[in-house]
């Protein structure tokens, strides 16, 4: 068996209105120094099978799990026993 | 980092990079006449984008001038941001559609969202509250993944967009067809209120008044979306996939709301949304429509990167902006109405009296063009037309289907996709914010009325692609007249239309046949049935890999009014005992019917006919009808004849009925003539119906036990219980969305 | 009765709680920006639907840290009543004034319907004017309704009768079908179905007008005094 | 400078609908051998300032970031020059 754990962001160049939003939200309340926040998603997916993980995570990414179109993914794969 | 490195005049010229943006060597040639030298990268990338189709309709405009634009109750026409229509009272409606096809095929959800986003800006950059939001949807066969996948996430679009900005999704139309396969149409609607008063224009006036840009902040967002969207699809859009906007409906909402609240400001000379090309077509065309030039400093636009150049800066297609020219001295009044809603409006430039559109960027002059050159210099193409060799064909073939078992028939069509009940695309949209949706989705044309007085709107998009193609001219009217139907179905009187010209590559003389047929056709319905064209968009190059044209899809979208609230009628028939009328004989024409699609899984033989004397007499006796509240229910007759419509109007109370046809059971039950009502009334409004519409014809009654029963000749010809069918029609489009493969 | 209903930047349903309290009811109401807010003068908040803050992160969850939110803390606690309807539900939820959570709805789409909706306590001074066991129907809209709590926080819940309304075909996943609560003082009320979307015939529904009936009715009990 | 990243999850104990329709899709599109899928956040934050980072950073999830009712967070610090 093993754990994956996927981060999804968004492409540099692309607009993310969350993060705009909630790194507004933080100045109002007080915090400064907040330069600023993207908003991405944090998959974790347990596969059986070690073997071949990276290809399949991979395809996932690329098929379903990201939109290549906008967003970029990197992901770890931990083996557990 | 720029993305692109700046090429110099000279290569532009010789290695005819003004090709890579979509500019011919002949315009290329115009705009060096047109500025007595060669264009820099810049003013090249200004002129590429507002010669592109989507700013010059180069290949439409003459077509466009055909449409009767003028009525009486026209009070802005085509040409600006969207139409306006009087209903009374000094208040009027303003409205328009647009398509986002190209970029909803390569990324559906933000495609669709920001489709939404820019037709709501359309309509508020004229002053108007925006109060309903319509789509019309075209997808290729259910039974492909991509499919499946491109309708749910340009549903989700849709519906993420415009819950979030608290306009009601009220009412639209999906259509299903293999044509649509790698292409498919997302054409969005907004309809708005205004009082005359308020009515803005995008001007910019008064030689010395400032320019001002609010809104988001300027990305490298959609560079070359707008000659993205006059191409064909190819493998080449993968690498353009960064070329795609998102949209911020949260942005929208304030920015909405601060529109509407700078109208009112006396400072405000002209208001205009960045829509396609940006910066660049809303800043000359406000000076081109005032007759005056602009100047803007591009170090003040305010940017959402670092880096970026002047060329990224004018043809970006962030979304959530506008521009606004206001009197000069008074840009700190107008920052103040935008930062309550936490918005940012700065000063940009100013107008000039030389008509020309200039640019600075960090000191240098980086565009300096004449304005005309843009708007009204744009090159006009008259193309080659040519009848297709299918039409004649088609023409000549007739088509009769030939039909066994028409129960089996019946559940067959009302499972199919374009049948099927859209309850699962509606429910996602919130129908009901604003609170003034009487008719919500599901029936004929949303209605909603006008809080502070006894009228309503009503409103519908429709057009049926598989006519059109068989018969440009006729499928042409028959799209107008459908809508009208739907719109005096609901007990309202049609005013206007926006037009939605959805079509393949106009260099293609058999599609540009297609384009003058549907357009005459159009034009010629909207004559007779006093519905003006005052607002519309043309999509062209709608061509999936390897040049299949989508079926020619011009959608019409339609408001009437209402004149009393009492007038509102919906297509459900309320109660056992109602007698069922139809309005109109059927004659066995099924070319281009929804039975033809699903028996032969294709589209041949003449279109129906349509008599625009029949339709527009019947259409008034139904109004009449339901103006003297003998009409309990009413619904047109589309896509799968009576039975379905009769079907359709009897589910949301799960009535029976008890129906006797005559004749042949294909052409009664099946057959898509048009000019066809389906109403009930109670029996006591019977006689009364009789003498207003003489025509009408006693079908039979609702009935308590539950059981869609139809006889000819003493014997029965469908014998079904209501539940089986109503289960037919609302689980089938849930169940193709949900299966995977 | 004066009623304060609060704008935040992406509310949309303001101006329809508005026009239910003042327009329909014909009560005292105004439409207060979040920014601007001093409630003291007001005898009911009305936390209306929308996307606040574009409900970017959680619902609620920007709007629950904002500028009013102080005041509307302290409006509470002074006992008077607070109606928090779908994202104002969310609020209310995020401001920890509710206990529990919203999660995605099951099915992960919005929906836009009516629901049946069972009153499971009418003795609370939002619901006073239906009946108990009394069905009715109101519309949701919503993305964000599936409401969630531990097990404890529903016997507690349960325990203080602080359920209002269940649904009856549970559309959203909603633990225990949960379609709106009250704090444990009574004086809050958060639900994710729209009363004020159900106050007019011509709507055709008119099931929301009690809700409205029975705050206005019972402040005219508690301040009769005068009269 | 600093650059924040910061994972949210669902608690255990709480029904992660976005997961679970992606564990189906991913079944569907025949991977085998996913045992589940937890979709959570990921917030990349930018903090000009390296000094008292994990206070502040913990008190930003604590009072709008996570909602402690459904959900635990993790982050990490990476001090950039
Ligand atoms: N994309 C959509 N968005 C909103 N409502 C829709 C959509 N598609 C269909 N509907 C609603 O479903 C009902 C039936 O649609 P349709 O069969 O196209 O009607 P008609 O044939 O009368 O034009 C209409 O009320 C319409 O508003
Ligand atoms: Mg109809």
């Amino acid at each position: 068996m093993c754990k994956v754990n996927i981060y999804i962001t968004l492409k540099e160049a692309v607009l993310d209105p969350q993060g705009k939003a909630i790194s507004q939200s933080l100045k109002d309340l007080d915090y400064d120094g907040v330069n600023d926040v993207r908003v991405g998603k944090y998959m974790q997916v347990e596969l059986e099978n070690r073997e071949n993980a990276e290809q399949k995570i991979e395809e996932m990414c690329r098929r379903l799990l990201a939109n290549p179109v906008i967003e970029d993914y990197t992901y770890t794969i931990e083996e557990v026993v | 980092m720029p993305l692109v490195t700046e090429i110099s005049p000279e290569v532009i010229e010789q290695e005819q990079v003004y090709k890579e943006m979509g500019v011919t060597e002949e315009e290329f040639l115009h705009i060096k006449r047109l500025l007595g030298r060669a264009p820099n990268y810049t003013e090249l990338g200004i002129f590429s984008v507002m010669w592109s189709e989507h700013c010059s309709y180069k290949h439409s405009k003459t077509l466009l001038k055909q449409f009767p634009t003028e009525g009486k109750h026209v009070l802005q026409g085509p040409g600006e941001g969207a139409g306006v229509v009087d209903i009374g009272d000094n208040q009027a409606v303003v409205f328009k559609i647009e398509s986002h096809n190209h970029p909803s095929a390569v990324e559906p959800y933000q495609g669709a969202a920001t489709g939404v986003g820019g037709i709501l800006r359309d309509v508020f950059s004229m002053g108007a509250k925006p109060i309903a939001i319509l789509n019309s949807l075209r997808f290729g066969s259910l039974q492909q993944s991509r499919v499946k996948f491109l309708f749910r996430e340009v549903v989700h679009g849709i519906s993420g967009y415009g819950n979030c900005v608290g306009v009601p999704t009220v009412g639209g139309e999906v259509q299903f067809d293999d044509a649509y396969n790698g292409n498919p149409l997302v054409n969005a609607m907004c309809v708005g209120l205004i009082d005359h008063g308020d009515v803005q224009q995008g001007v910019a006036k008064g030689v010395g008044n400032t320019v001002m840009y609010a809104g988001a902040k300027t990305g490298r967002d959609g560079i070359h979306g707008a000659t993205f969207a006059s191409e064909e699809l190819s493998e080449d859009s993968e690498s353009k996939r960064p070329s795609v906007q998102v949209g911020d409906p949260f942005m929208e909402k304030l920015l909405i709301e601060a529109c509407l609240d700078v109208i009112h400001h006396d400072a405000l000379v002209g208001i205009q949304d960045m829509g396609a090309a940006g910066l660049t077509s809303s800043a000359s065309e406000m000076a081109s429509k005032a007759g005056t030039g602009l100047k803007m400093n591009l170090d003040w636009i305010p940017q959402r990167e670092t880096g970026m150049t002047p060329y990224e800066m004018m043809l970006s297609e962030s979304q959530e902006r506008m521009l606004l020219v206001v009197e000069k001295g008074r840009e700190e009044e107008i920052a103040a109405v935008f930062e309550k809603y936490g918005l940012e409006a700065v000063a940009v430039g100013e107008v000039t009296d030389d008509k020309r559109f200039v640019l600075e960027h960090q000191g240098d002059v980086v565009a300096d063009v004449p304005v005309d050159g843009l708007a009204e210099d744009a090159p006009v193409y008259q193309p080659e037309s040519r009848e297709p060799a299918y039409f004649q064909q088609s023409q000549r073939q007739s088509y009769v289907p030939e039909i066994r078992n028409p129960r089996n028939v019946l559940r067959s069509l009302l499972k199919q996709p374009t049948i099927a009940s859209k309850e699962w695309v509606y429910d996602q949209y919130d129908s009901m914010v604003q609170t003034n949706t009487v008719v919500k989705p599901g029936s004929d044309a949303a209605v909603l009325r006008i809080k502070g007085t006894d009228k309503a709107v009503a409103m519908t998009t429709d057009g049926n692609s598989r006519y059109i193609y068989l018969d440009p001219e006729t499928g042409g009217k028959i799209a107008v007249a459908e809508a009208a139907r739907n719109i005096v179905v609901s007990g309202g009187e049609p005013l206007a239309i926006t037009d939605g010209l959805n079509f393949g590559s106009p260099e293609n003389p058999e599609v540009y046949w297609q384009m003058e047929g549907a357009v005459r056709g159009m034009s010629e319905a909207c004559t007779k049935f006093y519905t003006p064209v005052i607002s519309g968009n043309v999509s062209l190059y709608n061509e999936a890999f390897g040049g299949h044209a989508i079926y020619p899809t011009p959608v019409v979208g339609m408001v009437g009014l209402v004149r009393e609230t009492a007038h509102i009628t919906t297509s459900d028939v309320k109660q056992a005992g109602d007698l069922l009328y139809v309005v109109g004989g059927a004659s066995p024409e099924f070319g281009g019917s929804e039975l033809q699609g699903m028996l032969e899984g294709k589209h041949y033989g003449q279109a129906p006919e349509l008599d625009l004397e029949t339709e527009h007499r019947r259409q008034q006796q139904v109004l009449e009808a339901i103006r003297e509240g003998v009409v309990s229910s009413a619904h047109d007759l589309a896509e799968g004849g009576l039975s379905v419509a009769l079907a359709e109007t009897l589910f949301k109370e799960d009535l029976g009925c008890e129906v006797e046809i005559h004749g042949d059971v294909v052409t009664e039950l099946f057959a898509e003539t048009q000019s066809r009502f389906l109403l009930s009334v109670t029996p006591e409004d019977a006689g009364q119906l009789e003498e207003l519409i003489p025509e009408a014809k006693f079908l039979g009654k609702a009935s308590e036990h539950g059981r869609f029963h139809i006889i000819r000749n003493g014997a029965t010809v469908i014998d079904e219980p209501i539940q089986t069918l109503k289960a037919d029609w609302k689980g089938a489009i849930p169940c193709m969305v949900k299966s995977e493969g | 009765m004066k009623f304060a209903v609060i704008v935040f930047p992406g509310s949309n349903c303001d101006e329809d709680m508005y026009h239910a309290v003042s327009g329909v009811l014909g009560e005292e109401a105004e439409m207060v920006w979040f920014k601007e807010a001093e409630l003291e003068a007001y005898d009911g908040v009305l936390l209306p639907g929308g996307f606040s803050y574009g409900d970017y992160l959680r619902s609620g969850a920007i709007a629950s840290v904002s500028k009013v939110i102080d005041q509307v803390k302290t409006f509470i606690a002074s006992g008077k009543p607070v109606l928090g309807v779908c994202n104002g539900f969310q609020v209310l939820l995020e401001m920890e004034e509710l206990p529990g959570a919203m999660l995605r709805n099951r099915d992960l789409t919005f929906m836009c319907h009516e629901e049946s909706l069972d009153i499971r306590n009418n003795r609370t001074m939002f619901t006073s004017q239906y009946g108990t066991g009394e069905t009715i129907s109101l519309p949701i809209a919503h993305g964000e309704g599936n409401y969630y709590c531990d097990k404890e926080t529903l016997e507690t819940l349960k325990a203080n009768d602080q359920i209002v309304f269940t649904y009856r075909n549970n559309p959203n996943g909603s633990t225990a079908d949960i379609a709106g609560i009250t704090n444990e003082q009574g004086n809050v009320l958060g639900m994710m179905p729209h009363p004020e979307r159900a106050v007019e015939e011509l709507l055709g529904n008119e099931d929301g007008v009690r809700l409205f009936e029975s705050i206005v009715k019972n402040w005219r009990e508690t301040h009769a005094v005068g009269n």
